[in-house]
């Protein structure tokens, strides 16, 4: 399955990379697991993903990392927002 | 004024019209609390040429909407306005306006401050600033958090 | 705008200009809460064409300048503006203006609030309301004592 | 001793009178004390000043019955405030 995925701010500048579509593998149903997912494909990502503070939505919305994820959702993953 | 209670732009807006605006036409409103958030030239102790406000399309206007919508469960409300800008903003320019209408000064204060405080804190919107040494990503404040969590669940 | 933080008078006032000659020329401002109160059409069950605010000279001023000063003993504001008019005003006029100028948010939003509340209880105003069934004045609310109590001596 | 004396609002509509000079006798030394000897002076005097809820100011600073007063002070009699 498919989803589409966001980066925002210091961590799209950390990860020199804005978004993308990845193709996920089975067993991978939750933010947690994208994520960690995501952090294996190499150095690059494991550090920046792994950021205690990041925060995460899901189809625009806030999310935890126990938020299901399914085929076509939206996630993005960013820091603490800082707007106002 | 569009009837949108929210609007992310780029622009800069005109506060005096916008609170003018919520209540035209209306002789029911007793109370309009008003909000504006600048740009300060220092901040942590360096110069602020600028910063550059990053957001979301999309999230952000959703995350806002939903703000105005609680702060309309919670109090009797006659009309919100929530304008935040996005893009490059010099020192003493204008980011966010809220305005909100009420018949009685308690609700219009407390529903503009809760706004802002949610705002701070689940709007999708990220601060770089320009300053003497370079370019900084502004840190979340444990304030904002703290402030938030005042509000009780209603 | 003049220098004087507060102005009692009986025209009307541009909150927009009012609060943006506030910061003029300056960038260190994070934070402007202003608040504005409206002659409401009706009031305790009663629709109010009208009503005429009665004050006592010398006082008034006096009293307004004094919770300005309070104020600023309370919070690090780096402007304050009060304007309060008298005389015959129709429902929908303003009859208030209170704008604070922080570089924080948080102080901005209180000290507007104190202000509001403690001019709602001493400074020396009377409002007589035109209603349907003739005129009458206008009683002190409780809730009004009860809103400035909430601010412990400082 | 004079002083100058001014009512406003609801109180100055039910005595018909916005303001006087007064010459207190001596005795007279603080506000509980000039009300007294102001309602003294008759029925029209007597009701409306012995209202629960009357402020009070001398020299336009809100002060209470027990405030003193001397010659050439301003004192106020009125209502409670609703401005704003």
């Amino acid at each position: 399955m498919q989803v589409k995925i966001l980066y925002f701010a210091s961590l799209r500048e950390a990860l020199g990379c804005a978004g993308e579509t990845v193709e996920l593998p089975p067993g991978v149903g939750d933010v947690g697991g994208l994520r960690k997912f995501l952090q294996a494909r190499g150095e690059a990502w494991q550090a920046p993903l792994g950021r205690g503070n990041l925060r995460f939505a899901v189809n625009q919305r806030m999310a935890g990392l126990e938020a299901p994820i399914g085929a076509g959702d939206e996630v993005a993953f960013f820091p603490p927002v800082t707007g106002g | 004024m569009s009837g949108a209670a929210v609007i992310v732009q780029s622009e800069d807006f005109d506060p005096g019209r916008e609170a003018e605006a919520l209540v035209a036409g209306r002789r029911d409103v007793g109370a309009i609390a008003t909000f504006v958030g600048l740009v300060r030239d220092a901040n942590e102790g360096s110069g602020v040429a600028a910063m550059t406000l990053e957001h979301y399309p999309g999230m952000t206007e959703a995350a806002l909407e939903e703000i105005v919508a609680d702060a309309h469960k919670r109090w009797p409300l006659q009309g919100v306005r929530v304008i935040h800008r996005f893009g490059r903003l010099e020192a003493g320019a204008r980011i966010v306006f809220v305005a909100v209408a009420s018949a009685h000064r308690g609700a219009a204060f407390a529903a503009c401050e809760f706004i802002m405080d949610f705002l701070k804190t689940r709007a999708p919107f990220w601060k770089k600033e320009e300053t003497g040494e370079g370019s900084r990503w502004v840190d979340a404040r444990e304030a904002d958090d703290e402030a938030a969590a005042r509000w009780h669940p209603s």
